[in-house]
């Protein structure tokens, strides 16, 4: 409960892009795992650690995710105190227009002042895990680190991993690759980091006064030389999304009973935006099998190996196959659907046949009539 | 808008003992209806839709649940600074307390309450009806008519007249006469039990009622007709639309089968009018390859690997391989083992149906728990928390309840 | 944290007599003290910034005040979606129902409560004292010492021990022996009446205790004497700082006092850990020209237009031109007119104080209000909503309170 | 109650411009009348018009606006569905600084399209007064205008009144002079108007067409040839905010028992942000008169014609005479202020003398130490 520790999220990540369901959001705000949005999962890993004060930086395409966010109810983050603090960069001259700037981490030091928790947990949004950081923290305290940082041991598993640890045996990281082409451990940067609030204040003061007006986790890491970086496992199931591919490969992981069962049943539960659908109803001679369907669905057609978001509608004699449906989207009579995305809100007409393969799914954008 | 135009209270203060085991923990207003929904759901959500922020509900049994159900009101948008939801039961004044004795005597002693407010008009709600109703339009019928209370009103098949209050009026809505159960009606409009009176008035007429030592303190035996009986003009609200009291066993099911059979009639899907309700914080529902789903609601959390036909499921409800439901409503957290088949049952929460069970209506004869005062039809009621000895068989018309373990029954668990 | 680490639950349920007239409509948790706040505040507010979300507050004499002062938990940062505010009278269950019948029966009609939330520790609290103090602290202590409960207490002067429960600890902070009010104590470690216990410990011990015909089910005179003489571990945790019970009125009189002569002992001022109350949403107090304000707190909407000194006047309180308040205590919306002078009064909600009337300690002699039971010092109360003939005259130590118009009271009012 | 309108604030005003105070904040966030930001006002009259959907629109330094606002729960207006949105420019590419383009109408739009009254209510934040619109819509809905417009007779009253109506017998506008350097008519816009909700998104969508991209009240009113416009006098108290000058004599006015009493006590309360100071102290030896004081002072010098915020400290031997102090500055030992305006969190050091003009106000920016 008592956890001294604050939650910042990184909404977007500029290496990091979903195509054309990223062209109207943030990373953070795009929709996973059928009634959530990505970010999600790592709010919710927040709130159940006990954190009640989490910022998200949000640069760009903010709009969804603060329709998304809202007064942070869902999260039981709309505190006195502000629970949940969107940080969009601010803008302080008169006009953007007449060349203001953009000032991001003035913002950032803002919250960090009003709100005076001792260790603060930055994360990337691009994973997807279910758990607490409490053991996290008090295990970065006894290490005398000036930051952790979180991973696991899925370097061998995706063709672009991000950042790979060199650890020596007492846990320090000694090495940081980028994207290197041939990896040289197996260990794997979460992108979550913890780190002393009175540290990380005087790092980014050094950054703003140097001039230096990115933010981001990858920063942190690279200074592994100067820095005591301590390295923590996380060895239970964990998601990636870094590209249209891994984003199609996790939703397909959710239909594994494993994978299911650790990130949604195992006690600590994932808060979203509360809609209010109807429940779904089936109709007589549906056919669903293996699959995950969210509130407020009609299903009177075929679907198998899919993921159906909230409030879609499947016609009779509509068949989906290994595809993600969006919300509120519509399929009418007799659609042949197979490694298909959806985005919100599309329309597909009767007798419409779209057909990807399975490491490139067709990816339609939102709001499409097709 | 310094005063409050108009505060809502709802009577949930009755047992339901009608509803059996399914009100034994719990006040009849908080028993879960339509896959995601407590019956509550709708009379909050139609206050909250109509634009009426001050609702206080009066309870009196087993108010806990409800009570942590409602909680701040935040699922409603009740969680008002000014307004909001109140917990209402009876309590202790200087010198002397009392439960509530009857509708009006209830809303009574809740005058203090309703007082802080400074309302004009006071909508007295039931807790226990499925529908949806602007209570706004009705306001705005009670005002334009310079009524002094305004009743809502619904027609009823003739044939029904005599399980209602009856409301007799003239051409222009105003209330004659009023009937409680008459045997030949003069005319088919019910009333629902939904009152709006201007506060004043109904203040003079509950102090009145309370000195009336004949007065059995309801709203409908007593303050209706001295209403009439002094000449005050009382309008009928002529409402059409789905409405059905759910305080029996077959009609909470009826109720229930009618999200499948007449889905339109209801309407949960109107996105003008939603239905609010508590979420339980649950993954979408998974639909296994074995599974066979039909004509059947569920909602988040159900993990589906047997068949399900004609059924209402709500949250977090598993049913294994192999395992067959029919007609049946099945409670949150409900498992049913493989090789079980159910018809038409009711099943509380968390309730677990052992391997190869047989129960409902296609199973004849009788058992310990046969109960034929309250159940009909074949309907089988399962109380919450019971697991169900593997292989047992329950013939409908039963009502399982915990005593002690027996053939039917393994042992009970906390819910 | 899908379990609720630990519950709070405020005993608000006594009828708090000794405050006469100011507990007339109104629990003795929901009266007005220190300028802005109720007295509940200081418990809730020391929850939300110990950072303990689930609340429940135990009332059962006039909690309609409180229920509704309380309303969303918003001003404490207490309307969580998990947890929260949650008013508790008794309630009836099936067959029986029960009125509270001591501090420990009153938790134990509530078990059902606590374990919807399946905490591993439960805090008791009382509702009606002044102090700030971190429960998480407290907390800390006591899973760090294994205890089975945990008790705070303070240092009290050795002369006034024989008012309290005192604490005999070793060195190591256990207790070894409790006394209730002894006439010849070991020890001056007084019990603040605020408790941790281990939940099932807890649990055991309070149906054991209910089951006991010789109980007075209360904490202090019977489930802490069991629990050590079975040999649990009860641990004293010690507490310093500002601490006062506002039972009686003399009590509540100097305690707000304190505010003015010992503003850094309870040091509302403390951004750290804020007192919050709810808001009356007022304009900032104007100060006229007329007026002469010294050594007093006052807040939002106060229109100060004559003397006002050494008095603790609540928002939206007038003194018109030429009135002089001295010592004295102005809750919410009292007027005092041109020409009175008050000494050493408490004045509840919204009285108004007629022209040249004089009362209070400077006054001798005895009249109909005189009440010597609940008063001394002079201290004169008067109660809500009522308006004070000009020109009376009322001693010291009355309690002014309606019976029907006279010679002190012109007439009384809704407030 | 059941009021069929929402309510649009603009929180900026590109002709108002109140030096110092405007610095760090917009318009609407200036601090005003001891415990409040100018916009609650305007937030107030909504709310207490029963309406449960408000937007704000802000273009630049929004920051103090956001941090006031919070998730709206002091206006009651945390809503499950976003009673109050604060409409930040939302940069819709991937950086601003890469060339990215400012659409502030898309966002409007589709606060309009997610909030479905009838009317709405948009009005400028630099205009004080406690009102209803009940009465005003319900007079609009009769009079079939496009739009009305409040106005009062202040005209005369100042030297820069904005805009000028003319108006024919029966309140139709049939002319609009901004600025007018000898004014035709006293009837003075309030810079409110009303407006059917499906009319202003037409409206606006045109604009957008059009490239046109400066939404403002003005901009409407200027159109009184092509659009019916409707006149409606506004006879109570009423504050404009246009300066620094009328920002001081405004808050001056408040001390006059009429102002206060119209504005504070005719039964509609104005919301804030509630602070939860303590108790304002006063010591033995102060002198107070003709003042207002907000909650959590500590007042021992002396104090007259004047107004302080919250928290203010004014200490033994200190004079302060028509002046503003505002929240949590602190005014030490012998130090004489007349005729002043002291910004937030100010440290006036001992001895310091400060003296201005009534129609020229000292004017000290946030945070300075003097």
């Amino acid at each position: 409960m008592f956890i001294n520790a604050m939650g910042l999220i990184l909404a977007d990540h500029k290496r990091i892009q979903l195509g054309e369901l990223s062209r109207p959001r943030a990373l953070a705000a795009i929709p996973f795992a059928g009634r959530y949005r990505i970010i999600d999962f790592m709010l919710s890993n927040m709130v159940n650690s006990g954190m009640t004060s989490v910022g998200v930086i949000a640069l760009h395409k903010y709009k969804s995710l603060m329709d998304h966010l809202g007064t942070g109810s869902s999260w039981d983050l709309d505190r006195k105190n502000k629970g949940l603090s969107l940080l969009p960069p601010y803008i302080n001259s008169v006009n953007i227009n007449d060349g203001g700037e953009i000032d991001d981490l003035s913002g950032l030091l803002d919250f960090f002042r009003a709100n005076r928790r001792r260790y603060v947990v930055i994360a990337n949004s691009n994973v997807v895990f279910n758990a607490t950081f409490n053991d996290f923290v008090a295990r970065h305290e006894e290490s005398g680190a000036d930051i952790s940082v979180l991973y696991n041991r899925d370097g061998m598993k995706y063709g672009s991993p991000g950042a790979i640890l060199g650890v020596d045996r007492k846990g320090w990281v000694k090495d940081v690759l980028f994207n290197p082409p041939k990896p040289v451990s197996s260990r794997c940067s979460m992108g979550v980091i913890i780190i002393e609030r009175e540290r990380l204040l005087d790092l980014v003061n050094e950054d703003v006064a140097r001039g230096e007006h990115d933010f981001s986790v990858e920063n942190f890491l690279r200074r592994y030389v100067e820095l005591k970086i301590f390295a923590m496992e996380y060895k239970e199931v964990l998601l990636r999304i870094n590209s249209i591919q891994t984003y199609f490969s996790s939703t397909m992981d959710l239909l594994d009973e494993r994978t299911r069962q650790d990130l949604f049943w195992s006690g600590l539960p994932v808060f979203t935006k509360v809609k209010d659908e109807a429940p779904t109803l089936y109709g007589s001679k549906n056919r669903a099998e293996n699959s995950l369907i969210s509130d407020g669905c009609l299903i009177n057609g075929a679907v198998s190996n899919s993921m159906l978001f909230r409030g879609v509608t499947v016609s009779a004699h509509a068949t989906i196959k290994n595809s993600i449906i969006m919300q509120d989207t519509y399929i009418s009579e007799g659609v042949v659907l197979e490694n298909v995305i959806l985005d919100k809100n599309c329309v597909i007409r009767p007798g419409i046949k779209l057909v990807g393969q399975k490491e490139f799914p067709v990816v339609i954008g939102k709001g499409a009539i097709v | 808008m310094a005063r409050t135009e108009i505060v809502a209270l709802i009577l949930a203060g009755g047992q339901g003992s009608r509803l059996g085991v399914l009100t034994k923990y719990l006040a009849k207003p908080a028993v879960p209806f339509g896959s995601r929904y407590r019956i509550v759901d709708f009379t909050l959500s139609n206050c909250s839709n109509s634009g009426i922020e001050t609702v206080g509900v009066l309870t009196q049994y087993q108010p806990l649940a409800l009570n942590t159900y409602i909680g701040n009101g935040h699922p409603w948008d009740l969680d008002r600074n000014k307004g909001g939801t109140y917990i209402l039961p009876p309590y202790q004044k200087t010198g002397h307390s009392d439960w509530y004795k009857g509708t009006a005597n209830a809303i009574y002693q809740n005058i203090e309450f309703i007082e802080d407010w400074d309302p004009r008009y006071v909508l007295i709600l039931s807790g226990d009806h499925i529908y949806k109703m602007d209570y706004a339009k009705m306001l705005e019928t009670h005002i334009r008519q310079k009524a002094d209370a305004t009743i809502a009103v619904l027609e009823v098949p003739w044939s029904e007249t005599s399980r209602f209050g009856i409301m007799n009026t003239d051409k222009q809505g105003r209330i004659t006469t009023f009937e409680e159960k008459p045997k030949q009606a003069k005319s088919n409009l019910a009333s629902m039990g939904v009152y709006i009176f201007n506060w004043p008035v109904l203040r003079a007429e509950l102090s009145c009622d309370e000195e009336d030592k004949d007065s059995d303190h309801d709203f409908g035996k007593d303050i209706i007709p001295k209403m009439l009986q002094v000449g005050m003009n009382l309008q009928a609200y002529r409402f059409s639309g789905y409405w059905k009291d759910v305080g029996t066993i077959s009609s909470l099911w009826e109720a229930n089968m009618d999200i499948l059979d007449r889905p339109h009639d209801i309407n949960l899907r109107d996105r003008d009018w939603r239905i609010y309700s508590r979420n339980p914080v649950k993954p979408s529902h998974f639909i296994a390859d074995s599974a066979e789903v039909s004509n059947s609601a569920m909602t988040d959390g159900c993990n589906i690997f047997g068949t399900v036909d004609h059924s209402v499921l709500f949250n977090s409800v598993t049913i294994e391989k192999g395992a067959v439901v029919r007609d049946s409503v099945l409670m949150p957290g409900v498992t049913v083992a493989s090789g079980a088949v159910l018809n038409k049952c009711i099943v509380s929460f968390a309730t677990v149906i052992g391997q190869d069970v047989r129960a409902g209506a296609d199973i004849t004869g009788r058992c310990q728990y046969t109960n034929e005062h309250l159940l009909s039809g074949g309907i089988t009621v399962f109380e919450r928390g019971l697991k169900i000895r593997d292989k047992a068989v329950i013939p409908g018309n039963s009502m399982v309840t915990y005593n002690e373990p027996d053939e039917i029954i393994e042992t009970r668990f906390r819910v």
